[in-house]
């Protein structure tokens, strides 16, 4: 989130779309009723089904399923048609005037530089143009043809109320209605807020479903408001903070990234991740990558990092492609994977497409398991007739199932979807022998380093020299861990305050540079608890720590206009008064600036502005287009019929073959998370098993009648990779929508089945669907793919 | 507790009352349920659970969200879950099933076992188990079906408004819980208050129909609610004007006095007609009765 | 003093079942009283606990109605309504007086008992219907709660209504003095009869 | 305050018992004991945080036991903190439930241990699991790491092993099990983030 949850109250309008806030964060959700009641907020709800978020809506839109970036792209053409748009802010704080590269192109679905062979783009012309001094050119009328607001315009021409409609089966008139309450926020006294979850991201094209809200949200002057912004309401309770640990296939802490055979040298990489400035007087804060990049060097190698070994560079392993979850899964599938961590994930019942899973697991060697509930996982390779069919015997893979403590056994810190740190405390013991990760981790790593220093073997450098220099080597304590995190002066041990301090030259160690400032001199920053709010307008700088640099509202330079006026004065986070800047929150930018050079918000980016046109950021393009599902139901693009879906997916070896047409299996499905359970933990936890005892499958009243289902009855969804047998739902909730002239029925699948809990043996929703994903971060297509249903015989 | 906190009991005459020394010296509470603010998220019924420390069994999938069936000796609170389709919209309602805490209880008059249930100086309802007897008259009389007897104690159970919170000035569980405020906790003053404000706002938002079940029938109760349509609270699976029940009242005010005066007339008129006609014997069976004594008599 | 002529009135079998209903009766009827009237709670300790006063409650009254109605089938033929019945109610003054020679003659059951047979008959019935739908926690569950509270009010209703009967019927055993004892011991005297059951006492000696 | 409340609530029983037996005489049942008493007079309150979404509501676990060296923690039960700002005290179905979680029956409480072929657990030691888990890992990155690839730059990368991290752990285990794994040289390394 850009802003947080407090801050929900203070929005005019709120959109629940690819999302269901009420059920899968209920009490942020808390803060749409608050906003409703007290500021007379309207909520807006799109989502295929009505749910327990469009229980509450003042008005809710059916939307077909993977359509959204269309539903969006109108809504865009409707505001910019009809110039509901914050012209100040788009001008000054977006790239709108930016001039694109003439050989920029859109054709037929296709962006400039598609290579068909690759399933690729040369992305070279999705550029601006550069003057003499390598900044980009701008035409601050916008009146330029090749300016990105008349690209856009141009771009979003095709997405009129009908042709949207016929894509998404939104009804006009629902649309228009939506349309018109999200345009009524781009005065400068009314904002909206989009709440948002895995229902976007869940998608083959996940990433720009976001990126076009964003796009409305800067066109309608947003972001950086109070009540406004990009919020991305994260899924577990520090989604946040392990993005923000960098555990991802790529990337290292603090967002720096995990070197590639492309960068041999720390030089190289430096010089790969530090941008230049698109635009004269830049903040450009990415500029100090190297202090980060140095610093967390140290912290990883200690003493072992030296300016002479390019402070331990080459002991970081180097990508040559993306090893994410899906990929690394194949990998495991073709028997190319002797070995798996798994950390508390359960994920023979998360991953999709179960079947092939469950192949992959048994290719392994040896699986580790870390959990503190008894997963399916872990007990992949016993048989149970039906949910998990295995041949025991066969299995050859050794595996460890290890207890861990829950959050009430440990102390430490999460980050929250508002990026505040939160510190907990310990209530009691683990039950029996269980450990903390941290404590499980070194165990390995002490004998690792034992095994290592008694043998010898290949490369035992990098694991006698990373730094475990904690008191207790087998067990650090989540202080010296955190206060690790926070950085710290590796002569003098002090701590530093924030990353402002933090040195290129090894002179500072810092495990992640966001997290600088929250255990600094002054003790644990986590732990604070005072809730004040003297503003009363829900910003509590004295509660807990909120990174970067306890700021509660991201971009907030975007709240005032170039001279530093609040766009509205009701909603004033900072503002330039008796010539020094005022405000509520930790400002966004440097403070000692004036209004006139601070005005780029956005400062992580080398031009300060927010994108309209993404550059080369995103695979799919520098605009959003909508394509298909990969499993869609019309089986076309009613736009471009040449390209279905996204040209730039990512297939796997064999995948084709598991992709369902709609002539074989007719119905769309998506799959949801309800309000009383937490994917399969709460299978566990028997207050919850009672509130929902089994999982089901949703389906509106028409097809059930057509197929001869009556409320309760068990029901056979099968996809093309699998069936699972469930019990029917039939309701008014979910209703039959019209696209591209022909009826498209949605059915839906809560996540929760687990045969092993104490909920009602129940199949898992994965074994239906594909793992086929984003290209941009591989992240399965788990809301949109095509199935069959039948009444089962029982 | 202080048997002064104690205003009604069950099983008592009218004629020897509970404590009546704190009525209108302990304010009157109120749970507000405001229909219109619910999601059907069913943190208050968990929290119910987690805090009265009950455990009901699991269940299986009957069709609809509703879990479980029903209210029960170990489910308290109850989400419901309705659709319904008016003004052109469809509306997924949801009721915060649990005692009413009525003003003028059904089941505490049906109660027959005295100090069975009791209502509190502040308005809470509450059973006492030890002195349940488990005869169900307080399931069967309640309007609103809510007690339940337990099939392993037999003792009825119901919802007591977290008497032990707010016994130390908390607020019930269910309420502390709420999500989205659409639960509230206070005096009966405070909430009939703020409910009519709420409906003004409704009905500026729309809402024409929006109003407060606090139904007169059984005098106005301890939970009152805001409804989306007041004219329709079947919709929510309220009943539209509780009442306690003619069977209930029967029973307890008219059979009860009719029966003893009964019971005690037969019994006054065998006893008259004791000591008026005396015994009925047949003589000849009496010690010493001579048949030839009584000759002229049996002629 | 010369010994009386005894004649059979009650069956072993009989009156086994009836002092059976007396016993359990008498906890039946107490423990209900307790539920009735909540004053009285004290009588359920007859049981132990006004708890086990409430779990015995229905046991004791199916115990009572099942040989009640056993026995109300074995002395049907003795209830059968007759033409003359309706002359002993006209006479209902001389019986209650003791006008003997007013008093039309009747056989073993006099039209007042054949009332209360009925009684019993439909209070036993209604009380097993009543009782078995308000028996918690077993069975009343199964009905809708405002049936229930009807079979209360019905219940309550019947055993008020039996209670007056068997007042009625306790005072008549003990002012027609002879019938308890032929309760107890199955036999009646044959003068008792004869002054009582005329008809049956003629019955008897006719087929002597 | 607590011991003043709960010396309150003796009294009050005493005095509801004291006054019982002189109204019915005799009598020796424990009369008026109608409410139940309130559960955290004295228990440990410990501040928390939800492990669920990423609300971050603010937890309050209550849990028995005085911490005198003879007694063991055990929560029993978790209610919302009222001084969190986001949640004031709220929690939803899945939070207002954790102490089911924190006591589910199906917590894991040792290591264990599954045999190649075997259809049973086995349980071993630490130092056991230790011991077995860092000779297989070591043998395969012995085995299979990458030192440099085919255009000679050092890669140093072990693609045989890999990891699935938790987004439910804490930052500080996050930040142990990102230097654990680089420093073998992982790169296959994902979080449940992205799901």
């Amino acid at each position: 989130m850009t802003n947080h949850w407090i801050d929900i109250k203070n929005s005019n309008v709120v959109i629940i779309m690819g999302g269901n806030a009420a059920e899968a964060h209920p009490v942020g959700f808390g803060w749409v009723t608050e906003a409703m009641q007290h500021n007379n907020a309207k909520l807006v709800v799109v989502d295929p089904r009505f749910n327990r978020s469009a229980s509450l809506a003042d008005h809710y839109a059916p939307i077909r399923s993977g359509t959204d970036i269309a539903f969006l792209l109108g809504v865009i053409r409707y505001l910019t048609t009809t110039d509901q748009v914050n012209f100040d802010y788009v001008k000054a704080y977006t790239n709108a005037s930016y001039l694109v590269r003439d050989d920029f192109d859109f054709h037929d679905g296709l962006f400039s530089g598609f290579d068909e062979e690759k399933g690729d783009y040369n992305k070279e012309s999705w550029f601006y143009q550069l003057d003499d001094d390598g900044y980009a050119k701008v035409d601050e009328t916008l009146e330029h043809p090749r300016c990105v607001w008349n690209l856009l315009k141009q771009h979003v021409e095709r997405y009129d109320f009908e042709t949207v409609s016929n894509i998404t089966g939104t009804p006009v008139a629902d649309y228009k209605v939506v349309c018109e309450m999200i345009a009524s926020t781009h005065t400068k006294d009314r904002v909206a807020t989009f709440m948002y979850a895995l229902g976007w991201t869940h998608h083959s094209k996940g990433a720009q479903n976001i990126r076009t809200m964003a796009m409305v949200q800067l066109i309608l002057g947003n972001i950086g408001q109070l009540g406004g912004g990009v919020n991305a309401l994260r899924g577990h309770a520090n989604v946040q903070g392990a993005t923000d640990m960098g555990l991802l296939a790529q990337s290292l802490p603090g967002y720096v990234k995990l070197p590639s055979d492309k960068e041999p040298t720390l030089a190289d990489h430096l010089a790969a991740h530090t941008p230049k400035p698109l635009r004269p007087g830049q903040t450009n804060y990415w500029q100090n990558y190297p202090k980060f990049y140095v610093s967390l060097l140290k912290a990883f190698w200690g003493d072992n990092a030296t300016p002479e070994n390019d402070f331990g560079y080459d002991w970081m392993p180097k990508w040559d492609q993306m090893y994410d979850f899906g990929k690394y899964l194949d990998m495991m599938y073709r028997g190319q994977i002797n070995g798996c961590i798994v950390q508390g994930v359960n994920a023979i019942n998360s991953m999709p497409n179960r079947n092939k899973n469950l192949k992959a697991l048994s290719q392994l060697k040896y699986l580790v398991v870390l959990d503190n509930l008894s997963s399916e996982t872990a007990t992949f390779w016993q048989n149970e007739p039906g949910y998990n069919e295995v041949d025991t015997a066969s299995i050859q893979t050794e595996v460890f199932r290890l207890p861990t403590t829950c959050f009430a056994e440990e102390e430490g810190s999460i980050v929250n979807s508002g990026r505040w740190m939160q510190w907990h405390y310990k209530g009691a013991n683990a039950p029996g022998e269980a450990m903390a990760d941290s404590e499980i981790v070194s165990g390995i790593l002490m004998e690792l380093k034992k095994l290592y220093a008694e043998e010898g073997g290949r490369l035992p450098e990098p694991v006698k020299a990373v730094n475990w220099e904690y008191t207790d080597k087998h067990n650090p304590s989540s202080i010296e861990l955190t206060k690790e995190l926070n950085g710290y002066d590796v002569n003098t041990g002090r701590q530093v305050s924030s990353f402002a301090e933090l040195k290129a030259d090894g002179s500072t160690a810092c495990g992640c540079w966001l997290y600088a400032g929250s255990w600094t001199e002054q003790g644990n920053q986590m732990d604070r608890r005072d809730n004040h709010d003297p503003s009363g307008k829900g910003i509590t700088p004295g509660w807990a720590f909120a990174w970067p640099v306890n700021r509660r509202v991201l971009y907030n330079r975007a709240s005032c206009d170039v001279n530093g006026k609040p766009w509205d004065p009701n909603r004033t986070i900072v503002e330039w008064k008796d010539g020094k800047w005022e405000g509520i929150d930790v400002p966004d930018f440097n403070a000692k600036l004036n209004p006139q050079d601070s005005a780029h918000p956005f400062i992580m980016q080398p031009e300060g502005v927010g994108r309209l046109f993404a550059l080369k950021l995103l695979k799919e393009g520098p605009f959003p287009e909508h394509y298909e599902p990969v499993e869609s139901p019309i089986g076309t693009n009613p736009l471009h019929p040449k390209v279905v879906h996204s040209p730039v997916l990512r297939w796997f070896e064999g995948v084709k073959d598991t992709i369902g047409t709609k002539e074989e299996f007719p119905y769309a499905c998506t799959t949801y998370s309800l309000t009383e359970h937490f994917n399969f933990w709460t299978t566990h936890c028997r207050l919850a098993a009672i509130s929902m005892p089994e999982t089901f499958v949703e389906m509106n009243e028409t097809l059930a009648a057509e197929k001869g289902i009556k409320n309760g009855d068990l029901v056979k969804v099968s996809s093309k990779r699998g069936h699972i047998f469930t019990k029917a739902l039939v309701t008014k909730r979910l209703r039959p929508l019209n696209v591209n002239g022909q009826v498209v029925h949605t059915l839906g699948i809560p996540r929760h089945g687990s045969h092993n809990a104490l909920t009602k043996k129940a199949y898992t929703c994965n074994v239906l669907t594909t793992e086929m994903g984003d290209a941009n971060t591989g992240v399965p297509e788990y809301k949109a793919f095509l199935v069959n249903v039948e009444k089962a015989e029982v | 507790m202080a048997t002064q906190d104690i205003i009604r009991r069950s099983g008592t005459s009218d004629v020897t009352p509970a404590a009546q020394a704190r009525v209108g010296g302990v304010k009157q509470v109120a749970k507000l349920f405001d229909a219109t603010k619910c999601n059907g998220c069913k943190a208050c019924q968990v929290a119910c659970s987690e805090w009265n420390d009950l455990r009901e069994e699991v269940g299986s999938f009957q069709g609809t969200y509703q879990n479980p069936a029903s209210l029960s000796p170990e489910c308290w609170t109850l989400m419901k879950y309705n659709e319904v389709e008016a003004d052109g919209k469809l509306h997924w309602q949801f009721t915060h099933s649990a005692c009413m805490h009525c003003a003028d209880p059904g089941c505490l008059k049906a109660c027959s076992t005295a100090g069975a249930i009791v209502q509190h100086a502040n308005g809470t309802v509450d059973f006492d188990s030890d002195k349940c007897i488990g005869c169900g008259y307080c399931a069967s009389a309640c309007p609103f079906d809510i007690p339940k007897i337990s099939p392993v104690d037999n003792k009825a159970y119901k919802c007591t408004l977290c008497s032990d919170r707010t016994a130390v000035g908390l607020e019930p569980s269910c309420v502390k819980t709420c999500t989205t405020g659409a639960l509230r906790f206070g005096t009966r003053e405070d909430m009939l208050f703020y409910a009519e404000k709420r409906v003004a706002e409704l009905k500026d938002r729309g809402f024409t129909n929006a109003g407060i079940y606090n139904p007169a029938g059984v005098g106005g109760t301890g939970m009152v609610m805001i409804l989306r349509d007041i004219n329709d609270p079947e919709s929510y699976d309220m009943p539209k004007d509780p009442q306690i029940k003619v069977s209930t009242e029967l029973w307890q005010d008219v059979l009860k006095p009719l029966g003893t005066a009964g019971i005690l007339a037969t019994a006054g008129v065998a006893l008259l007609h004791r000591i008026t006609v005396g015994r009925n014997i047949v003589e000849e069976d009496q010690p010493g009765y001579r048949a030839e004594d009584h000759e002229e008599d049996n002629q | 003093m010369k010994k009386q002529k005894m004649i059979v009135r009650h069956k072993l079998f009989d009156r086994i079942c009836h002092w059976f209903i007396v016993a359990v009766g008498l906890v039946t009827f107490l423990t209900g009283f307790s539920f009735f009237y909540p004053s009285f709670q004290w009588l359920g300790a007859i049981s132990g606990t006004p708890q086990l006063a409430r779990f015995v409650h229905p046991i004791a009254g199916l115990m009572m109605c099942l040989p009640l109605l056993l026995m109300l089938v074995r002395y049907y033929s003795h209830n059968k309504w007759e033409k003359t019945d309706i002359a002993w109610f006209k006479s209902i003054k001389a019986v209650m007086f003791e006008d003997e020679e007013n008093i039309p003659p009747v056989g073993h059951y006099n039209p007042g008992q054949k009332i209360l047979f009925r009684a019993f008959v439909v209070f036993a019935i209604a009380l097993i219907v009543t009782g078995i739908m308000m028996w918690q926690p077993y069975f009343a569950p199964y009905f809708e709660s405002d049936a229930v509270s009807w079979a209360i009010l019905i219940h309550a209703l019947c055993a008020v209504g039996m209670l007056v009967f068997v007042i009625v019927h306790f005072w008549m055993a003990t002012w027609v003095e002879g019938s308890i004892t032929g309760m107890l011991y199955g036999k009646v005297s044959l003068a008792w009869a004869r002054k009582h059951h005329p008809l049956m006492a003629k019955e008897h000696e006719d087929k002597e | 305050m607590t011991l003043n409340r709960r010396q309150f609530f003796k009294l009050c029983a005493a005095g509801a018992a004291t006054s019982a037996i002189s109204a019915l005489g005799l009598m020796s049942e424990k009369a008026y004991a109608a409410v139940r008493e309130f559960k955290l007079l004295r228990a440990k309150e410990t501040r928390n945080n939800c492990p669920y979404c990423s609300v971050g509501c603010g937890l309050l676990m209550y849990s028995q036991g005085s911490g005198g060296k003879n007694s063991e923690h055990a929560i029993f039960h978790i209610e919302g903190d009222a001084d969190h700002p986001v949640n004031r005290g709220a929690l939803c179905p899945k939070g207002a439930g954790l102490v089911d979680y924190v006591n589910s029956p199906h917590r894991l409480e040792y290591p264990e241990y599954r045999a190649p072929g075997s259809n049973k657990w086995q349980r071993i030691s630490w130092e056991e699991a230790f011991a077995r888990i860092g000779r297989l890992m070591k043998d395969d990155r012995d085995a299979n790491l990458i030192e440099k690839n085919a255009d000679g730059v050092t890669v140093n990368r072990w693609l045989t092993t890999g990891m699935m991290t938790s987004s439910g752990m804490s930052n500080e285990s996050g930040i142990a099990t990102q230097k654990f794994a680089r420093s073998l040289g992982l790169v296959a390394i994902d979080t449940i983030a992205r799901n």
